[in-house]
């Protein structure tokens, strides 16, 4: 079951309305995956949620593959209550590369884009406050990165913060 | 004996005799009122409560006093240390000098005032400068919060809960607690059945005095963490907390009296003797009670666990007993005064326990008010509500006094009714719940 | 030394001794608390003198209403801006003249009437047991129309208190 | 009331609430992360006009333990015991989301006894959560007795995981492919059992909330979410539903065997913090008549798929989700063939639905803010993973 090419209306449309700002379309596990170009996440956003009715943003997120010269999946778990349907939409960023925010189409997104650059370290352009969510303001690095290791932590913060000198 | 002491102290010794007796035995009533209190909560919450500490908890109170002697009494680094140790002092004062003009009985009373009513209030109001100054002192915001919240509730539920009092002085014509009894005596009826609505004013009153349950804002301990004792720890804590036990038993003491009948026994009317003596029927009841009580005891005590408990449950119901046997001797052979005492204590304390079982009833049936419906509550509809009570009261009255209606009731029962019509409309009008602009709040 | 003496001596040094302090505190809320204490030991002599009811009426509305809500508005109020302005201003001359005035005035009146300090024999509560019925019907009687204005203008005072505040909200 | 103006005026000495005058009548009100009623260590900052809440943010991570990053270095199967520790009242629905997500991953699916006895456990746990609802709630808001009724029944359901699988809170209960457990004699009984008395209870807590006039008053019109904000905000689960949108994973997509038994979404129009209230204690109906139908007849059979002992999900990446008690609860799971995820992420719906918070706390009282965070059931746990 390995993915395998989607090419259904809503893909054509898309097609037809962004070019090749859509890579490509797959289906994994009869799930549609679509991927666009970084560039262009934040209107194909605002198309999905106002012409194609994915009015809810379920989930924003980040998958790291350090080997590529683009190492971030940036990915957008969208679903519409009209059609019942579910869509994912994934753009390649590469580290240090900004991506569009999409907070003004999903004020949703908000919370999530800050947990996705408090993880990742991917920069969100347009977010109102960026900041980091769940670990501390000061903290250094960024913990869901494949070359972050498990037992690393910043120990400067540690010892400053908490008095000890390593949490393991 | 009453020779052996110098005239110039004599008319001093019998009020200070009482006024030990209070002092001395008042922490330990509220001790086990508290005792009380978690056994109810339990009963209510299908729990069991304390039952540790001595059969069912029996000594629980003691245990807790003697913990909250020996903990460390913690001074906030901040406060003001002065204000911080005198504030408790303050509170447990007044809550105590309010005791003073509390007639227990017809013999037990320390002072018999002219203005005993308006004494007592007047000086367990002089309680709130405990919360307020020791809320501030400790120099937390929660304290200080809930200081201010005690204060500003306090002074507005003391105007309904004054003119519901009212509405039963009207037919008292004095403000001696001992001239009030006297009245619903001659009279031949409490005052709560010619004036139900002014008892209930002065019962939602008095909860809110005492900072309980549905009225807790002060110490709501899901808001600010415990209110003006925060900071307070140990003894200082405890100190609070007789005062606020001395107070409910006051505020009840009060209510017994006004609108209950004070030490008066129910059935006065009902003179049925004992066959062949002089002993009436009524009078056996407070045997009756203590012997069932001590029956119930002894039925306990071979089920504890320890054999501690055992014998503490044994002790628990010889005292009954004793008690008992000393109600049934009083019955049949003391003579009129000191039976009277006795009874008299008997009912009155008997009243002021039915009173507190309600408090906690509503305190664990109700959720909080908010603060701004706390304050609409007190001002939109308790205070006209006790307002248009006490001037059909007053009709009532005159119409009795100058018009000589030897039966009042019709009228009164009018006011009652028209009362109720007041309260439904104030009820309906109010603004929908929720929505709730924080202008009377403040 | 009666124990009437004694007691009257006690409220009345009571009172003199916190109204000194409540002036020369600089925290306002130790100064409301000195107040208090004062108006008490003034409700203490009233007592002694059999005037329960006025002793009731003191207690219940200057200690137990109106000084309250003194200490509600102190504590509502910024105190570390009240420590810091300046206490005493620069008149003590004119100040300490017309205190002296005042003090002579004080001592010639008491020493032309010391025939009359010393206090009544017996309480007088004994020569009018009843005094709260007294007063009312004074009040009532007597004296109804100036009752009956000083409550119309209290009145007006509370609406147009009402008012002012309405209008805030 | 007076207690904003004080916050401004008192001596601003560090404590527990800290205050610090902003302009004529703003201020600063921190509550938390010790706090009675944050429910957990959340941290809120309130910005007060005089008594109004004019802006609010929520401070959150005090509990941030790293699951996503644990999962990495977990294989499947290991894995599976964290996720209870997420939203640590409602363990059951996490293992349920979890196992399905791996099955989906490996394109097995658990035979038809495994499902049966997932949606029992899954819905007895759901009522367990409401039933945590609802007592801290109403003692937040102040009504100290409920809280002890509803542990009552709470402790019945699990006394029946503890039967089930040895574990009360956070219940292994499930495996990738099924159950581990064959249920044990009187499974159902018990269950019926359980079911019968709880349609009384469940009346008795209403008698004391429903028509309580205080209650109604501290709860109506408190905390209003308009369905666009519900929407817009990704709010899923009873606060969606309590603002009138009528969806639910369970019957949108439905997962387990839902799809075999009748049972009611129910809706509210207004979306404030009574009809979240009155929204749940129908859910709570609605699991029970879930665990009736369910316990009827539990089709006979295996309990576990055949995914082998090393699980090797080829590469690719599926996203999951059921409906938790606190709303939609997605797995996210990308496999690079090896016998570890690659990567696994937690659609919380506790984290999501707290982003409300400010759009319901705006413009109410500050006494209200308690109730609205008690309305919309989060736990820390999950919120900070």
């Amino acid at each position: 079951m390995a993915p395998v090419p989607l090419d259904n209306e809503l893909v054509q449309r898309l097609k037809a309305r962004f070019a090749e700002a859509v890579r490509e379309a797959t289906l994994d596990r009869k799930q549609a995956i679509v991927q666009v170009a970084v560039g262009k996440l934040r209107d194909i956003s605002q198309y999905c949620r106002d012409t194609e009715k994915f009015d809810m943003l379920v989930d924003l997120t980040a998958v790291d593959w350090p080997k590529r010269e683009k190492r971030f999946d940036v990915i957008l778990n969208l679903y519409s209550f009209a059609k019942n349907e579910r869509l994912r939409l994934k753009a390649h960023a590469g580290d240090g590369e900004t991506v569009p925010s999409v907070c003004d189409v999903w004020p949703a997104a908000n919370w999530l884009e800050r947990e996705c650059y408090d993880m990742f370290g991917v920069v969100f352009e347009g977010h109102p406050d960026l900041k980091r969510i769940l670990l501390p303001e000061e903290w250094q690095g960024h913990p869901l990165r494949k070359d972050y290791d498990i037992l690393k932590q910043d120990e400067a913060w540690v010892r400053e913060n908490l008095g000890i000198d390593s949490g393991q | 004996m009453s020779h052996l002491i110098p005239p110039a102290i004599q008319p001093y010794v019998l009020p200070v005799l009482w006024g030990v007796v209070i002092v001395a035995v008042l922490p330990l009533l509220a001790g086990y009122i508290v005792l009380l209190e978690r056994k109810v909560m339990a009963d209510m919450q299908a729990r069991l409560g304390p039952m540790r500490v001595g059969p069912h908890g029996l000594l629980q109170p003691i245990a807790d006093a003697v913990k909250l002697l020996l903990k460390e009494d913690v001074i906030p680094q901040n406060a003001d240390r002065f204000m911080f140790w005198v504030a408790p002092l303050i509170s447990v004062t007044m809550a105590l000098v309010a005791y003073s003009a509390m007639p227990f009985g017809p013999s037990f009373q320390v002072a018999d005032l002219n203005v005993g009513l308006l004494f007592i209030l007047a000086v367990s109001s002089l309680g709130i400068y405990g919360i307020v100054l020791g809320g501030w002192a400790s120099n937390s915001h929660y304290s200080l919060l809930g200081a201010l919240r005690s204060a500003a509730q306090l002074v507005s539920y003391e105007t309904a809960a004054g003119l519901g009092l009212v509405s039963g002085l009207l037919f008292a014509g004095s403000l001696s607690m001992r001239d009030i009894v006297q009245a619903q005596k001659d009279q031949g009826v409490w005052f709560v059945f010619w004036v139900p609505i002014g008892f209930f004013i002065y019962l939602v009153g008095s909860i809110a005095e005492t900072n309980r349950a549905p009225f807790d804002l002060p110490e709501a301990e899901s808001e600010l963490v415990a209110g003006y004792m925060t900071e307070y720890s140990g003894f200082r804590w405890s100190l609070y907390f007789l005062a606020e036990y001395a107070n409910m038993i006051i505020v009840a003491g009060v209510a017994a009296t006004l609108f209950l009948g004070g030490w008066l026994r129910p059935f006065p009317s009902f003179k049925e003797q004992f066959p062949g003596t002089s002993i009436e029927f009524m009078d056996l009841l407070p045997a009756l009670v203590f012997f069932a009580l001590a029956a119930y005891c002894l039925r306990l005590a071979p089920r504890q666990p320890v054999g501690v408990q055992k014998l503490v449950m044994a002790m628990v119901a010889g005292l009954c007993g004793v008690l008992a046997a000393a109600m049934a001797a009083a019955a049949a052979f003391a003579p009129e005064a000191v039976r009277q005492g006795v009874f008299g204590g008997f009912w009155f304390m008997a009243k002021v326990m039915l009173y507190l079982y309600a408090f906690l009833w509503i305190r664990f049936t109700f959720p909080r008010y908010r603060f701004d419906q706390l304050m609409r509550l007190g001002w939109r509809f308790l205070i006209p509500l006790a307002l248009v009570n006490v001037i059909g009261v007053g009709v009532a009255i005159v119409l009795r006094e100058q018009w000589g209606w030897k039966h009042p009731e019709g009228t009164l029962i009018l006011t009652t009714l028209a009362t109720l019509g007041v309260a439904v409309w104030l009820a309906s009008s109010g603004e929908k719940p929720g929505a709730a602009p924080a202008a009377e709040g403040e | 030394m009666s124990l009437d003496k004694i007691l009257f001596c006690f409220f009345a040094a009571l009172a003199v001794g916190s109204a000194v302090l409540m002036v020369t505190r600089r925290n306002i809320v130790h100064s409301a608390v000195f107040l208090i204490t004062t108006l008490l030991a003034t409700a203490g002599i009233f007592l002694q003198l059999g005037a329960e009811f006025l002793f009731v009426v003191q207690v219940i509305l200057y200690v137990g209403g109106i000084m309250v809500l003194f200490v509600f508005v102190i504590m509502l109020v910024n105190l570390d801006v009240s420590l810091r302005i300046p206490q005493f201003n620069r008149q003590r001359w004119i100040a300490g003249v017309l205190a002296l005035v005042l003090g002579a005035q004080v001592f010639l009146a008491l020493w032309t009437g010391r025939g009359l300090l010393s206090l009544p024999p017996k309480r007088l509560a004994e020569l009018s047991p009843r005094n709260t019925e007294a007063v009312g019907q004074a009040l009532f009687s007597t004296y109804v129309l100036p009752l009956e204005i000083a409550s119309v203008l209290l009145l007006v005072a509370m609406i147009g208190a009402v008012v002012m505040a309405k209008r805030r909200v | 009331m007076a207690d904003s103006r004080t916050n401004g005026g008192s001596l601003g000495r560090p404590s527990h609430v800290e205050t610090t005058v902003l302009g004529a009548d703003e201020i600063i009100l921190n509550m938390g992360p010790q706090h009675p009623s944050t429910h957990g260590v959340l941290r809120v900052k309130l910005k007060l006009d005089g008594e109004r809440v004019v802006d609010s943010e929520c401070i959150i991570g005090y509990l941030h333990r790293g699951v996503e990053k644990i999962a990495e270095h977990r294989s499947y199967q290991q894995f599976a015991p964290y996720v209870d520790r997420m939203d640590y009242v409602a363990a059951v629905s996490n293992g349920l989301g979890y196992c399905e997500a791996v099955e989906k991953l490996l394109g097995a699916e658990a035979p038809p006894r495994a499902r049966v006895v997932r949606t029992i456990l899954t819905e007895l746990q759901r009522i367990a959560s409401h039933l945590l609802w609802l007592g801290t709630h109403a003692l937040d808001i102040g009504a100290l007795t409920p809280v002890f009724y509803c542990f009552r029944e709470r402790e019945e359901i699990l006394k029946i995981f503890e039967k089930y699988c040895g574990a009360r809170l956070t219940t292994h209960a499930f495996r990738i492919g099924g159950l581990q457990y064959e249920t044990y004699d009187g499974f159902e009984a018990e269950v019926k059992r359980f079911c019968d008395d709880f349609a009384h209870k469940i009346d008795e807590y209403e008698t004391l909330l429903t028509e309580n006039r205080i209650w109604v008053g501290r709860t109506k019109g408190v905390g209003i979410l308009s369905a666009q904000d519900a929407i817009a905000l990704g709010v899923t689960g009873p606060v969606l539903r309590a603002s009138g949108v009528k969806w639910d994973v369970r019957k949108a997509m439905p997962y387990a065997a839902y799809d075999q038994y009748a049972f009611e979404i129910p809706t509210r129009p207004t979306g404030d913090t009574y009809d979240r209230y009155l929204v749940r204690m129908e859910e709570m109906r609605q699991s029970r008549r879930i665990c009736l139908q369910a316990a009827e007849n539990i089709p006979s059979g295996p309990i576990m798929a055949k995914v082998g002992k090393v699980l090797k999900p080829p590469p690719g990446e599926v996203y999951h989700s059921i409906e938790a008690p606190k709303g939609e609860l997605g797995y996210y799971i990308v496999s690079d063939g090896t016998t570890q995820p690659y990567r696994v992420r937690v659609r919380p719906p506790s984290f999501i639905n707290l982003q409300a918070f400010d759009r319901m706390a705006r413009g109410s009282l500050v006494a209200d803010v308690v109730a609205i965070i008690g309305t919309i059931d989060i736990v820390l746990g999950e919120v900070d993973r």
